[in-house]
């Protein structure tokens, strides 16, 4: 797959005017992580619902179109599903909201990011641990 | 200049076995020799010769292959150390310019210095050069200043000066910043500091591969450079050191060869260099250190500059043209080393290296280990090219062509 | 065990390029892989492979040989730690042994001693087990304690069990020592050491080169040993320690790759281990370590274990016979490691060295880095003869040839 | 040059019975060093006599035959000599002395180290800077 493909019109679309990008005035949970290799960065807020369901979530960071476009896909879609939801969530998920799995290891992390936050985030809430490996590209 | 006395690129690509391969389909354009620079066919040779003939632990050996491993390594550090100017028993041989910082840390920071000091280094450092003076800081409750900026992205000197005045222990500076590609004046700065009764260690990770370093002109306490970015193999660099102070610092590691007489309640050290030498050296890369210093001073390094000026200059020129292309540190090629850091529109230097990866172009993205850098550049990241021996103007265009397409798939 | 099942010498033995080399005009015998070891064609030809068709530094790199790099090390990472029953999370590329005690000297002993706390360790240890601990000692107002020998050359359990009773912060013990042999039963050590509650690190600089190691079954708390005595590259090794520990822990070194933020007045730090891989690490002998655990792991390390108690028992049979020599250590070569340190009459270690070299045998003499150990011999130096998996009875034959030759020199 | 002529007859009689071996009651001048490289160790005792002569020389210590023969022998030599003589001693005197210089460079670190004893001990009582080079194998 040649980059032209990976920048596809919708990745750019979404790393130039990302949904939901901003913060909450009132929320339940909030999630931070930069990847250390190359410094991008995500952060997001949810604000909890009626039913444990994710009743509201922004995410801000700066990154790559990649990390960035795919924080923002990932809170579209994670919006309104229960938190536990998120538990089930994996890469494969991730790839085919960015149309591709064809990233090297490094820029799969980026693409993975957001999903570490959430995780993260939701995990902590939920009084789960969150097992790196899960993020992991090398495993 | 006589173009006789120019650099042959094409002679000295020929050296270079990597650069033959193909990466996705296209030629190697590698411009990515700040981070790490590839290595002639001699240095690996060089290795390849010790292991298969004459490999061996050193110094504490009576027979045939102990002496000529030894006899190797004393030669590589010798030669190693008359490249920049110092003499064998001031260097010590360590993994890289990072274990060279924090050497100076540990044995000569941990025993000199005290609560309420001042350590001064400045906002163009690349990790190595802060994260130790601030964990030194840290333990010993000394203050950690940094030397600010110019527009142009040289060092502030009369916040130099400043800081100066307050008779600051040390001052860590670097002799080439690997984002803004500034050179600095380290033998003013040196000789400032030293009027103010501060140490000086400079980090010449990106000037000891590019340019002649004199460490006896520029007239510093301590020097440090990496061998992987010099033609050199990984896992060695140096710190080079003034006698007089070595002899008088704390050792760094203990164990095997620092030692002279180890009781069950004290030891003793051994001479300088050899006290910091702990352990099994890394005998094969020191030797391979020593062919790469042969190769480029075969080359010669004024040559090896004037080459790398050349270049920059095209680059700039090439590609200050393109659309949304902005570049960071000074404007005057001939004031700079071989980095040349930028940012193509919004393009995320990620993205931006992956496209550009496509085209066989290898350059880095990121904070280049630069963080402080970045926030007072105000960007998250930088692209960065930067060159070696190796490159030619067809890497500039090629580059240049990669950027093109880049900004078309961007819509820049 | 069948003979099928036995190591083919000859065909390890082809392996080894510079076993074809003369010393002083006669075959070399190499005796002294304790020291070092002698590295296969693979291990070699890993490292020109990575220079010359994918060398670039790692974890930074978006482009093509960054991520080939950054994979390949990491994979050898992932291999070393598997090879020693460990997680690649809990293992810490380090140049060798040395610098995997003292890292836990500074990343763990400066955090975690106190005043007056008691560190153990035992008269058998190289000085890299000691000095380290004389220092952190030294540096924190505690005390440092060692377990005595038995007349055979074991560690004095009673010693350690009343040393146990005072608990000590640490102890710190060898696996196998390198000048004795005596391999030291460290999963009983530690699990005594842990109920007393101290913390343990085992020295394997002699024991991963020579036999199967588990860390886990072991049970300690760090794990330390050097690439080039286990037929890999110099300047590469291994810590291997408990996550939650290493997590728990300071950093080393400060720099790049270890952070994960830098601001001007602090830093967060990476994820292990790369918390403890400041600056750029040793890539391509990080590769060659793979190479050389594959290399073993080909050969089985249980018939390498085999081997080496085969040729160490021929040899005690064969040099004990020879008049004036005297050997240290266990008697029984099943509980030896590889290596046997002797005297012979009054003929000083180095003359005898000399006498051999001239017969192109590689023997090391004199303190082994274990002055404590030879003070307690009472003798000045020993000479060493020490096998690895290219060894053969042959060599045992060529030794004991060169012995009497010395004897008749020296008019024993 | 074979081991069994550098091992000759009159090496292995002065390893075996050193000449001006053990300690003096009264000296001026003691030195002592060791080669950290190999353990050899090697002190030497001198008393003074009328115009700044060696008057008696002692030495001691432990080590290889090279080492502590060629200690000996250099004792033997200073006696009565005007302190000033060693500074002229160099390597090639203690080559003589042993009668070899086929030394690989290791073991001439131990043919040395009398002489770097003698030179420590007697720069310092003059006074004098002992300058290390001259005794290093590596130069
Ligand atoms: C038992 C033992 N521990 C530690 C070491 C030190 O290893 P290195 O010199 O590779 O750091 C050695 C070898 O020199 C050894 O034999
Ligand atoms: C200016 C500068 N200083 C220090 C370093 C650190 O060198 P190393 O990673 O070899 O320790 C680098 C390169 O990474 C550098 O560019």
């Amino acid at each position: 797959m040649s980059s032209a493909d990976i920048y596809r019109e919708l990745i750019l679309e979404y790393y130039r005017n990302p949904r939901n990008f901003g913060k909450l005035d009132r929320f339940d949970i909030e999630a931070h992580d930069t990847n250390p290799l190359c410094g991008d960065e995500v952060s997001m807020q949810i604000r909890v619902g009626a039913g444990n369901t994710i009743e509201e979530i922004r995410f801000s960071g700066k990154g790559c179109a990649i990390s960035q476009a795919s924080a923002s896909m990932l809170t579209e879609l994670a919006k309104g599903k229960p938190l536990g939801w998120v538990k089930g969530l994996s890469k494969e998920d991730i790839f085919k909201l960015l149309g591709t799995s064809d990233l090297g290891p490094s820029r799969i992390k980026c693409a993975l990011l957001g999903m570490k936050v959430l995780k993260t985030g939701v995990y902590g809430y939920l009084g789960a641990h969150f097992e790196d490996s899960d993020a992991d590209p090398t495993r | 200049m006589l173009e006789t006395e120019a650099l042959d690129v094409e002679q000295v690509r020929a050296d270079f076995p990597i650069l033959t391969r193909k990466v996705r389909g296209k030629r190697l354009v590698y411009l990515d020799s700040a981070a790490t620079s590839q290595k002639p066919k001699q240095v690996v040779q060089a290795l390849v010769d010790y292991y298969s003939t004459y490999n061996s632990n050193v110094h504490r050996s009576v027979h045939t292959l102990g002496e000529e491993a030894t006899a190797a390594y004393e030669a590589a550090r010798e030669r190693t150390a008359r490249f920049v100017g110092a003499s064998p028993k001031e260097l010590v041989f360590v993994r890289g310019t990072t274990e060279a910082t924090n050497l100076v840390r540990f044995a000569w920071g941990e025993r000199f210095v005290e609560k309420g000091d001042l350590l001064v280094t400045t906002l163009m450092e690349h990790h190595s050069n802060i994260v130790p003076w601030q964990l030194l800081a840290r333990s010993k409750g000394a203050r950690l200043e940094y030397v600010g900026l110019t527009e142009e992205g040289t060092l502030d000197l009369a916040k130099l000066e400043s800081l100066l005045k307050e008779s600051p222990k040390l001052v860590a500076v670097t002799h080439c910043s690997n984002v803004l590609g500034t050179i600095n004046d380290v033998e003013k700065v040196c000789s400032r500091a030293k009027s103010a009764g501060a140490a000086t260690i400079v980090d010449g990770a990106q000037s000891v591969p590019h340019m002649p370093v004199d460490v006896a002109r520029i007239g510093c306490d301590f020097y440090a450079f990496s061998g992987h970015k010099m033609l050199g193999p990984t896992g060695i660099g140096a710190l080079v050191g003034r006698k007089e102070l070595l002899e008088k610092m704390d050792p760094f590691q203990g164990g095997g060869e620092m030692i002279k007489e180890v009781f069950l309640d004290h030891s003793t050290w051994n001479e300088v260099p050899h006290k910091f030498e702990a352990g099994t050296v890394n005998i094969a890369d020191a030797i391979g250190l020593g062919a790469a210093v042969d190769y480029l001073t075969g080359l010669g390094m004024s040559k090896v500059r004037d080459h790398e000026v050349k270049l920059m200059r095209y680059a700039m020129e090439t590609l200050n043209a393109l659309k949304g292309f902005r570049s960071y540190g000074p404007s005057d090629p001939s004031t700079r080393g071989g980095v040349l850091s930028f940012n193509l529109a919004d393009i995320h230097p990620h993205d931006l290296a992956t496209i550009l990866d496509e085209e066989g172009i290898a350059i880095r993205s990121g904070h280049h280990c630069a963080q402080p850098l970045m926030r007072w550049l105000d960007v998250a990241a930088t692209s960065r090219a930067s060159f070696h021996v190796y490159n030619s103007y067809d890497d500039v265009d090629s580059l240049k062509a990669g950027l093109e397409k880049a900004g078309e798939i961007f819509k820049v």
